[in-house]
């Protein structure tokens, strides 16, 4: 299990495959891997959305994520995990949040990976501020449903 | 003896402070941390507390030593 | 859309990386983007699989895996979706399947992904042959399910 | 005048052919190019039959120049 979070920019497909590189046990044993890749779009309700800042509560935040990927991997059949979050400034089509598991299974990898972004979206102590065309800022203040 | 407060995203910018320290003297419950370091009488529902780390409701006990926390509801991911 | 079924191997992370690159319209407007990587396990019922073949029926494979994507594409706010699946000789920890999608929202991204799966492996005309560590061949009568 | 048949994986192994050719006159169903291909009176349900790569059951019916194709379950993914 890998948890990072980082004020450095995360390019993301090059980092999965160092990650698999780096870990030649999940090679042949694991029949699914699920990626989830959260990005920021450049608008937010009805508005232009030009940067961003990423705020979080060191120490709790990595806590956090290390307790989400915990549940998931005693809850299902998981060989690994990673989730990487950004903080700091970031700027639209930027990676914000990467979570990874891999499993034998996809059903397992499916629910695992969805279960650790909902409880990563509601439990761990990150908040974005959105800075918009006009130079204005505010803060986000909820986060969106992750039901259709 | 001392209480570490911390504050973050809009409540700090609305609390004017990202941090404070109390003395743990005669304070028993994470509401009172609150009204010592806002000075407000009540704790919006919706402002979420933490106690060493981990989630609390308003009437959990603190003691010395303790690392408290007041934040809005989370945006991350 | 894009789908596409090889006897090439997929290099998959690259791959994704160059499909971004050349999808520019994606950064900025898609919130979530979510990968399926389905690979090649060297072990089976019990038993070690050194090589597999997949089998598939030219023409209507293309059209169901397009079909498939085009019905998700119907029933969620998808802004593109990408499905390689390979076929041929392939080896363990071979990438078999990938499927990604990226929207605005990650509801959709995670239903559509997952929709798409388990409509692959439950409509799209591939058949795997496996061969087992003394040289036996087997068929793979069916599919495990997709639910955990 | 004539239908294209494929068979595909275990069955096309089974059968002992990957393809074959029979005359559209007479044959009305799916069910009937199985037997007149393979030789067997019924077509086990487990079996998948596609005309033109649509799935469809036995008794769909066939004319001249449709591709019929027979297969076992897919196992692809």
């Amino acid at each position: 299990m890998l948890v990072e979070i980082s004020e450095q920019p995360i390019d993301v497909w090059p980092r999965l495959a160092s990650y698999e590189d780096e870990h030649p046990e999940l090679a042949g044993q694991h029949g699914a891997s699920v990626v989830f890749a959260g990005r920021m779009r450049d608008f937010n309700e009805d508005e232009t959305v030009r940067q961003m800042q990423l705020e979080h509560y060191p120490g709790m935040s990595e806590k956090f994520l290390e307790d989400i990927v915990q549940r998931a991997m005693d809850e299902w059949s998981l060989m690994d995990a990673l989730v990487l979050h950004r903080v700091g400034k970031i700027n639209p089509s930027d990676t914000i949040v990467v979570v990874v598991v891999w499993s034998a299974h996809r059903a397992h990898a499916y629910a695992a990976n969805q279960f650790i972004m909902e409880a990563l979206k509601s439990e761990a102590p990150f908040w974005k501020k959105e800075t918009l065309d006009d130079g204005q800022t505010r803060w986000v203040e909820k986060n969106t449903p992750g039901t259709v | 003896m001392s209480i570490e407060v911390k504050f973050f995203a809009s409540l700090r910018e609305r609390v004017g402070k990202p941090s404070d320290s109390i003395d743990a003297n005669g304070v028993t419950t994470v509401l009172e941390v609150w009204q010592q370091t806002v000075g407000e009488p009540s704790l919006d529902p919706h402002i979420l507390a933490a106690v060493n780390m981990e989630y609390v409701s308003a009437d959990h006990a603190v003691c010395d030593g303790d690392e408290v926390a007041f934040f809005p509801p989370v945006t991350g991911g």
